[in-house]
């Protein structure tokens, strides 16, 4: 695999601006109640969506989770109807119905955020079983935390990729928190990794680096592209924030948690192409302007949707 | 017309699905290389190959979560689970997610999926092995529940069913497997959401299916020797099922009768009861008398007592009959 | 007395169970050290340590089954799924093992746990985080089915169904966790299978449970204005119900309405209907009316259009006033 | 641990001759139609439980599957009321309300068969729990097969007993088959212990050699009530016979099953004991006869039992 060049490297760069700013947004307008229900972010783990989905066409596959915005951003979502669906509107992709923990995209192939942890991952292996069925060379992804790694269906999903050799990645994007738990409570090991023995699948773990996770998922997308099975991908990152917003992390201590925001793999990112000068200030600001006019406008689109109306509320249950 | 079983029937309505349209697969535990725990794939994985008919690891979420995934990407999947007792062991496939998909994500995605699974009696396998649990999911918005009392009925409905854009929990009954019956030579269908009179009469009405529409007929016969004329619906579609056969019946006996074999308690008889009860209650001449299980596991040695049969059925009309408005 | 909120009412009875036996013990997600998801057992971790209150990882399967296998061998867990919809993951636990535990091993057994869940709408969570499905459960032999409206009804049935030798599914209702209400600073409980007449009438009888205990009390208050006296049943106790008090009721009222949060198809409504269509269908005067929620999936933006409330219990009741037979 | 002496041996070579004996007849009365239901018999499979019930008393607590006579009775259950139960009498443990599906004898610690595959797994680690809790020194013992390992319930057990150093062996008797299923078809492993990796588990494999898996199983079983946590313990072994009485085996080759039983774990422990002079001749029929007496006792007696009044089917469903 080529290493990526300098303009792959600015649209990661740009990418990851733009989960980054779209999830600082959201809390905005959380906090101001625009918009209802459970509202994950995932701030601090930018890196893993733009590095998978660099790999990703709109013809592959993505299901993902509660924390879910990140991937559909980086695998193109149309930003205004995405704002749309997290404000309930009409002409949001689900119509209102589901808000940001069931945010899906069929165009892009996003085949939806889950409200069931673990959900989504025998989900996008069903995906993978279709691209074999069909004899395309589509992939799918599912991204899940290491809580999820937990369920039983993590467990039942990986088993049968495995053994039909599906063309699919498993990302698990291991933040050390499932909620209000560390990973020292729920898990028995150190490593999501670990779990790959059990089904004989090869396993990789990188750093929260978006070229490390660029490459490594390069191999494995291109491994499952071209038969060879699926790969579990272990991405050890850090969340910043609340396991909702709104969640006062009292569970965990403010060291931790600044440790966790020291570790920021955009402004990690951001160092590194300023010192390799691909980018200059400059251009950073630039990128950060133009991002943010693009997610105002998708928040002032949706602020204007109507909401949909009762009545449709009966439509379409059955074809 | 041909003499075909049951278990045939469904083997033929998949297989003659799957010839017709190459996105129809079949997956669940032994459905390949052996056919079937039932025998309703036998022959299936030797004409279609091992891509098409997919034995799975012992997984039933993993494999009925994996078959939503393929169905929204364009594949008509047939799930089998083995016994219907372990379609507890994937809820959350079915319900969270098949259920849910098309309507949660806006119409974006449709889900066609048939999720086959046998109930009931009739093995003496005992409390895991014979329950009946059709209402959980009639009241699960976005599934059609289908459950088929012939083979002329299961390879109709069944082939409507794989043909059905929504997710369908397709019901056999175990001892209806063996059950001989006449179908046409010819591709034909039977449409959901349609009841079928089997039995025409004027002085009560019974609402039935599968297994029970049997015990029904026979118990009728008898009743007919009495002077009871009874008329025998069988719902074949329990979610949406088809109010206006049923009302027209009422409309017709002023009496009525619910049976099914799951434990009478928050069954689906209840259902059709409540509605009769808030839709049409003045034309009921009588109260509506329900039949199903008693409300324990069923049980092995005594199965026999445990499921529903037409001296049930009988004892119900006849209760009905036993003193008017 | 004192004023309490529903959600420490919760935490009180659990801790003055654990208190009184040590047998009793607590487990889910993040019931722990986080003092679970909506505050059920903040404090308990600190005053019972880990081995009392149990935090596991994302398994709802696995610790459902593991506090069967614990309750068989002299433990009495309280079992948190942390939303009702989570109950689809461990269904087989409940269904297959924890129902049928005592009656198939011959009552050598006995599985004395709760399984505590919050269901239905308030949080504006969507489709997979709303759900009201009692009626699953109400149809499982061997399950005991509590649901509690107020903070002292709460504490009294939860430490009923923790002294109970059978497995209960307690089941919560999101909006009523910040509830306040008044209850006795001494040990009490409130019997299980045991309904309670929320509010006395004469006209109209509302059988209900839960959040919809008071849209009906509240409708019931509107109603009186217009002159129709309105008796409220809070069922409490959906499995086993108690008979006696509704028939008591619709003997002197002669009209049914029944409410839950649930769609309204095959929810528990239906049974209570489809009993007294059965049992007592000569003294209604009037057809049942069933309130639920309409036949969709809940849905994020539109929820306070899809839970049903006071109007729909009103509309109900004034369909039943309409006319006489 | 001791190597068993000359007493303990011949007890091993009496349970497993009593195991298979009895098996033998079921067979023989299912045949007749006196035994209603599915049956699955353990025949080739003898030496796991023997091994394992040979560290446990009846304090201790086993869980088992729908292939689970041989460990009800390595445990200790009174053949007389286990057979009256499977002949589906009022006098069986159950009521007759299980048959052999969910055989369970709570004096014995016998925590029941169970029809649900896997189903047992997270109800013995619930027994593990309530030892630990108590803080008695029982142990528990999950048995199952390889296929069982597809479930989550596997997973989700397994899991939580690592984390919390629960006292309980995990005993896989993977006899290469589930149902119709040969292991290539459903696992994409060669050996079920490649799962413990996942759970940071101690795992050990043996072969079908009841001296093999008493020492193993002994480890195992000191190490859970010390307080050394859990052990995946996997018996490669063979099954016989089909599935259930009954299944002619068509999707079975006639060689393999020929293969399988050549290498019956009795008859080997029986040359073992003859070469050591352990046992002779004569010691061998005689056990075989005594063995025989009782079980065909157990039969009559369950023969002449009645069976519950249709009446008592409504009994003790609540307490
Ligand atoms: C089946 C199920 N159980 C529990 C929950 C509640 N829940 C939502 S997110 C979460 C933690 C998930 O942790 P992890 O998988 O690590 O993802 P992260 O939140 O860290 O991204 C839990 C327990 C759920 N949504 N579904
Ligand atoms: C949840 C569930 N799925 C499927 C079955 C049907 N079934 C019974 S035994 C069995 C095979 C089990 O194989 P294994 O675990 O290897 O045990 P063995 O029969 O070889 O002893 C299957 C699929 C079941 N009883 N429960
Ligand atoms: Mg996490
Ligand atoms: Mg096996």
């Amino acid at each position: 695999m080529r290493k990526p060049g300098k303009k792959k490297l600015i649209e990661f760069y740009t990418w990851m601006t733009k989960i980054r700013k779209t999830e600082e947004k959201l809390m905005e307008v959380f906090s101001n109640g625009e918009i209802l229900g459970f509202l994950h972010v995932s701030i601090g783990q930018e890196a893993a969506p733009v590095g998978i989905c660099a790999h990703l066409s709109d013809l592959d596959y993505i299901a993902t989770t509660h924390r879910g915005h990140g991937h559909a951003i980086a695998k193109g979502i149309d930003l205004k109807y995405a704002m749309a669906e997290l404000f309930g509107k009409k002409e949001g992709f689900c119509m209102g119905r589901s808000g940001s923990m069931h945010l899906a995209d069929k165009k892009h192939g996003v085949m939806g955020a889950n409200g069931i942890v673990g959900g989504g991952i025998p989900i996008a292996t069903g995906a993978a079983f279709a691209a074999r069925y069909q004899k395309t060379d589509q992939v799918a992804v599912a991204t899940f935390g290491e809580g999820a790694t937990g369920e039983g269906a993590f467990h039942e999903a990986l088993n049968f990729a495995a053994i039909k050799k599906l063309p699919i990645v498993y990302v698990c994007e291991n933040n050390g928190w499932a909620e209000f738990s560390p990973q020292s409570i729920h898990m028995p090991i150190k490593d999501v990794i670990s779990r790959a023995t059990a089904y004989n699948m090869p396993a990789v773990q990188v750093s929260n680096d978006v070229l490390e996770i660029y490459e490594a998922a390069g191999k494995a997308i291109e491994r499952a592209r071209m038969g060879g099975g699926p790969t579990l991908l272990e991405i050890k990152c850090d969340r910043w924030y609340g396991h909702y917003v709104g969640d006062a992390q009292k569970y965990r201590g403010k060291e931790a948690v600044e440790k966790a925001m020291g570790k920021d793999c955009l402004l990690n990112f951001e160092a590194t192409l300023l010192a390799d000068k691909v980018l200059q200030k400059k251009d950073i600001e630039k990128i950060g302007v133009q991002v943010q006019s693009e997610i105002d406008e998708a928040v002032d689109f949706a602020r204007e949707c109507p909401f949909p109306d009762p009545s449709e509320m009966m439509n379409g249950l059955y074809i | 017309m041909k003499d075909i079983r049951y278990i045939f029937a469904i083997k033929e309505a998949m297989e003659e699905e799957m010839e017709r349209d190459e996105n129809v697969f079949l997956i669940g535990e032994d459905v390949g290389i052996a056919g079937g725990s039932f025998g309703a794939s036998r022959g299936l994985y030797d004409k279609f190959g091992p891509e098409r008919v997919v034995d799975t690891p012992i997984s039933e979420l993993g494999f009925t979560s994996i078959a939503a995934g393929a169905a929204s990407c364009g594949l008509r999947p047939i799930v089998e689970i083995m016994f219907m007792d372990f379609v507890t062991c994937c809820m959350d496939s079915i319900v969270n997610q098949i259920a849910k998909m098309r309507y949660m994500f806006g119409n974006q995605y449709s889900v066609p999926i048939v999720v086959r699974m046998p109930e009931g009696g009739g093995l003496n396998a005992g409390p895991q092995h014979s329950q009946c649990l059709e209402a959980w999911f009639a009241h699960v918005p976005g599934l059609k529940v289908v459950m088929a009392s012939t083979p002329y009925d299961v390879k109709g409905l069944l082939k409507s069913s794989i043909r059905d854009d929504n997710p369908v929990i397709f019901i056999e009954n175990k001892t209806l497997h063996a059950m001989k019956g006449s179908i046409p030579e010819e591709d034909f269908t039977i449409p959901l959401g349609k009841a079928d009179i089997k039995r025409e009469g004027s002085d009560v009405t019974i609402v039935t299916a599968s297994r029970m529409v049997h015990e029904s007929l026979k118990a009728a016969d008898v009743l007919a020797e009495e002077g009871i004329s009874v008329e025998v619906i069988d719902l074949m579609t329990i979610q949406p099922w088809d109010r206006e056969t049923v009302f027209n019946s009422i409309g017709k006996t002023h009496r009525l009768v619910t049976a099914h074999e799951a434990v009478k308690q928050f069954g689906f008889g209840a259902e059709i009861s409540a509605v009769v009860a808030e839709e049409m209650l003045d034309e009921l001449d009588a109260p509506i008398v329900r039949v199903g299980a008693p409300f324990v596991p069923a049980s092995y040695s005594l199965e026999k007592f445990y499921v529903p049969g037409a001296d049930d059925v009988k004892n119900a009309v006849r209760k009905t009959m036993e003193r008017s408005f």
